[in-house]
């Protein structure tokens, strides 16, 4: 249990969510199926191998890249290697505390490494160097600087940014040795572009990207990972609720709509920075 | 990049790996009330899986400040023995994987609990993994369930749960180890039967929605057969304790 | 200090218990030096190299094996490796709580590896592969799944059982590199068979294997291992009361005693399962 | 031991090797009230620093025991994200030097703060650097005091700091990554400017006396310039407020 | 398994490796109060093993709900220095070792100490060895006991303790380091020696019950003499008191 | 946060404190600038490869370093690797607790390292036996004994006495394989002396070496580590005080004043032993 869970919304407030939606309307004004507005920039960290800030509202997050030489998995020997870690620094939050990632962040970790992993985001075999011996280990770190809600599509969304904005030096290998060409910089097989998309189920109404009053009154919570060509690859249903079968198929179409929206605006932070 | 798998996983005459059809079951074992302390208990064991599960509560919760006014808490570990995984020891500190397990075991339970008649108490459901088959987690929600209704909490419903899988291009039932290591999907599923909504809903691997209605409905099948299970079992409890009452044991 | 040593026991079946002893004769019927119903099912976890369920009444515990190859320690580079360890995990009491095992458990852990080591009961160096380099690791992981006393024994018991219940693959060394064969299993070498006999003082009394109401009484505890010719192989008092010399050496007596039955229900158990 | 530079730190012309004086700080851009759950919030970019301050408090303070009855406690975490340095990925979880820097950031920023006017309770200030490029402890030194002034504590003066250093024998302002890395010596100073006296002070490297007097002067002058910075960043906030009250934003 | 030892345990002459008979008590210095800030503390030098234990208590307990309403409560923690030992660096952490040993040290004071005259209280035991040569926990307990009488905590009676061990088929008193890496067997014992009971009693090695009858026989003897050197011990540091309290110290 | 820091202490003590100050006295007799008695005695621990105990009035720490043969620092192959620790052990004051070192501890570590690298105490460099491969790894650790203020100059003090006192054994490489000769054993190459000096601000008063009452009632402190030569090598400002400049160079002239009477206790110290 998270202490954002127990936070305290005040009752009012939570009447006036309630009254909105069944309205069709909520309480930033936004229509339910409206994602709000989305700001990504990419690369603005020189010391990662890549980086991304994204704003969704006025939540916060940072996704920085690093890539180090390493041994593979025993059961992956052929393949790089991809570790994503959330962070819910206390930064972020008045609920948040200090310490390693709690059940919170590690869910938001994992889900979004799903999407990645499902869809084969990052091509991990062009990662290997020698194989048994030696691949690229990538790790994606991912910190909250203000949570205003929906961290896991923020999350996601800052991965993929940060990924598609990293670049390895070049690596040959001669007599066994691994040589790093530091100035000679290559892009990062970056193969899929998987985003996620939540939605919050509040009585009988679902709405897309929940801030965090939202979230305080959400009854379940459901994430959708979709890819480029409009495939499902990762879900995660949340909270202490429960979906008709109904919900989810209509909740999984939105996201398959939602989705290329917030694709795009990847790509238009990429592109600002020229890569 | 997922290694080939040591066995077909599916035959050419249509069966899988372990000769079930599609849409099978592997054998289910339920018993209840396995173990003295608990004040509920479960154990299932289905494919190879063996998962026993334990409900303490409800009880007061230490520390206090963690108590609501008004339900109860409802707290979950979902842990997997050393000695329960092919191939190496598993650490006993709990992984990043358990850590989440736990949490979405939780919140497919929570639903099913009328958690606002015991303000500020803890309920505490324990769950073992003895031995890991695939579909661990599903498994520990059909056991953590009746372990609930063995301690005597008032329930909504029971809690039935099922992964469906989708291994070579084929949308198959209950899959086993084989099949979540070397298939190209997962997606565990839990509802509340006699309602028939989703409690546990999670997936990886590439699915187009008509695969996930699909799906959602070979796991609907298979959870009403596992309901039917868990009802058998919680009768049969029931009988030997009538049983034991009448000859006085 | 444990928090099960704070548990309360009801003044009135604190009586009981002395009042019965008085008489010889003790809480749940059993006379004084009488063991409990012993059940052991070897064998139960196939995915570990061996296992034992082992029941003392209605103290349950289960132990599983897992081997594996790694580097010897450096002062032993010819041998094997055998690690035990034990969880009280909270599913077996609600005075167990969770986290990494508290002085209890390693307590239990090291009195059972105490009579398994002095005794040589696993010839660690035949599971040396290659001196120095290469060598067998044992883990004896023994978790605790309900508790109602004496869980030295029983894990005792446990351990032993699983250990005869293990299979090694077979394995060569071909070029410096080890080649393991699945398919070819070998019965681990087990050459000596310990089990500990726990006594309670209580009051002036000496039980054997108490159960968790004598327990919440006793003044204090004595652990004696003992091997197949009757030799003591570990010896472990507990608890803050003392022991006079003449009750030491009667219990040792008691525990030499004892253990032949005890040892004859882990032969009957592997005698079951046939290896 | 230590290896040589990159590239020289002195060129032949008497600059340093990102083309500074002796005497020059780098370009310092200061935004507040950047975060909007923080009661207070700053950044700071120096050179290729960027580090981030919120401040949460004055606010109730868990657990009660330590509390005190005549004034707050003020606690602070500095930290480095695990993408913010050279080289290797950082874990991320606290290094003892993230320790040691959490307690001298707090003690300097301590003297500065009026923690008597809230007993019982806490100030918490968090310092999170997304990359680091030297001298990170008194950037993020002159952001936690932004970020206190901005959540509205009665401060007796702003704290500013810069490091100066010793590089092939010179003593320079406001070091930089490589000097901190290939230099002889750090010393990190933090100052209430109007008062004119020492809240942080720490070296390492061999100084004589004279150098010590010589370098403190040399920090005193550039931790007035950041002083004038910071006051322009908080007027640059107020005149936002200003502005958006007056719009009606 | 075990190496051969560097020198002979048993010589032709029939002495052990440090040339002591069978039943020879290595050399022991006992001193009383050695630390300032402790309410009780006491060094003891014995062969190579350098110990010294330090008592704080009765003191108020935290946190309070571990308090006990009848007793106090005991705590003990024996530790060993990085540096104590042979061979590598020792880490810091506890090990299990020392959890055990810090469990067993405790339970052999408890019986001797009036716990009972101070219920909600802690008393707390903490011992350093700064050397260690074997037998360490027996020696540990005697320094202990001596902290505990000069903290002033009322006690039934003294705790002595030594460590008999089995050498080359020999049962002999206080075993050094060498005959505890390289012997057969180690049998910590200890008594309240006025009453003759036995308050830490383990074992290692192969042992008949002939053997241990021997053996503990031999370790009563060796406990008797020790008691006389705690005794005399704690004159000394009463003698020097009451001489600084006539002088004016 | 130390909870020593909360410590109380009683008002009239404090006054007493200040008023002695303002006549230009101190609570246990010194005069400001005055040092406690110092008793400095090597080599205690014959199972550290060197050792020391000091006593600074009634503050008493311990240090042994303990040498190991270990892979090199990656980016320094070519030298030997130093690690201080300091623990403030429950034992030494009723306001320590057990765990891992907290901030206190983990500064005064870092403020000894400091002292002892930025001259260069140890030559580092002798200490690599294969570059890149093999070097001397000293682990330096501090107890403290009992904590009567100043644990940073008495630490200081400990570590290079210990240094001055440790003995590597001899070691040969042939043929790539590190030999160590136990019997033949040589001299650390310590080359510079650093010795730190603390002083606290109490008011407006600045006195060396304070004792724990005075630490309860200063302001803030200064610790300045001097090499030999008379120059400075560290330098620590604590505390939630301050210092004006002036104050500031009044203390570094103090320390260095003080600094040789601290060097000359070392050696003789040394001198005792014979090394």
């Amino acid at each position: 249990m998270s202490k954002a869970s127990f936070e305290v919304i005040p009752h009012l407030k939570k009447k006036t969510i309630y009254a909105m939606l069944q309205q069709g309307s909520r309480i930033d004004g936004r229509k339910l199926t409206e994602y709000r507005q989305i700001a990504i920039e990419a690369g603005i960290v020189e010391r990662a191998n890549g980086s991304a800030l994204v704003k969704l509202g006025n939540t916060m997050v940072i996704a920085g890249i690093k890539a180090g030489i390493g041994a593979p998995f025993p059961d992956t020997p052929d393949a790089g290697a991809l570790m994503v870690n959330v962070e819910f620094v206390p930064f972020a939050s008045p609920t948040f505390e200090p310490g390693p990632p709690d059940e919170n962040a590690i869910e938001v970790a994992r889900v979004v490494d799903r999407g990645l992993r499902s869809t084969g985001a990052v091509n991990l075999e062009k990662l290997c160097i020698v194989p048994g011996k030696h691949v690229w280990v990538l790790w994606c770190d991912i910190y909250v600087l203000n949570h205003d809600g929906n961290l896991i599509d923020a999350s996601a969304l800052a991965a993929l940014t940060a990924l598609l904005n990293t670049k390895l030096p070049k690596v040959t290998v001669e007599g066994g040795e691994v040589k790093i060409d530091e100035r000679t910089l290559e892009p990062l097989p970056v193969e899929h572009y998987p985003v996620t998309v939540t939605m919050a189920k509040i009585g009988d109404h679902i709405v897309v990207d929940p801030c965090l009053d939202e979230e305080l009154v959400m009854d379940a919570r459901l994430s959708i990972a979709v890819n480029e060509e409009g495939k499902v690859c990762a879900i995660q249903k949340g909270l202490g609720g429960y979906f008709t079968i109904e919900e989810v198929h209509k909740a999984i179409d939105m996201a398959v709509q939602v989705s290329n929206e917030l694709r795009n605006k990847i790509f238009e932070a990429i592109k600002k920075v020229g890569t | 990049m997922k290694k080939s798998p040591p066995v077909p996983l599916i035959t050419p005459d249509g069966k899988r790996c372990d000769g079930r059809a599609f849409d099978e079951l592997r054998p289910i074992e339920l018993e209840v009330g396995v173990l003295k302390n608990a004040d509920g208990s479960a154990m299932i064991r289905q494919g190879k899986n063996i998962i026993v599960a334990a409900v303490y509560g409800p009880r007061e919760l230490h520390p206090k400040h963690l108590a609501l006014p008004d339900r109860a808490v409802l707290r979950c570990r979902y842990h997997m023995a050393p000695f329960s995984v092919y191939g190496e020891r598993k650490s006993p500190a709990p992984t990043r994987r358990e850590i989440e397990l736990s949490k979405v075991i939780r919140e497919a339970l929570e639903p099913a609990i009328f958690l606002e008649l015991f303000p500020r108490c803890a309920i505490d459901v324990y769950i073992e993994v003895l031995q890991a088959d695939g579909g661990t987690r599903c498994a520990s929600i059909v056991a953590a369930s009746l372990a609930l209704a063995d301690a005597g909490i008032p329930l909504r419903d029971l809690v039935a749960a099922v992964a469906v899988g989708k291994v070579q291009g084929h949308i198959v039932l209950d899959i086993n180890h084989l099949e979540d290591e070397y298939g190209e999907g997962d997606m565990p599923v839990a509802m509340m039967p006699t309602r028939g909504v989703i409690t546990l809903f999670q997936a990886d691997g590439v699915w187009t929605p008509d695969e996930i209605k699909y799906a959602l409905e070979l796991a609907r099948k298979g959870i009403m057969k596992i309901y039917e299970l868990q009802k058998e079992a919680l009768r049969k409890k029931y009988e030997k304790v009538i049983e034991e009452v009448e000859v006085g044991v």
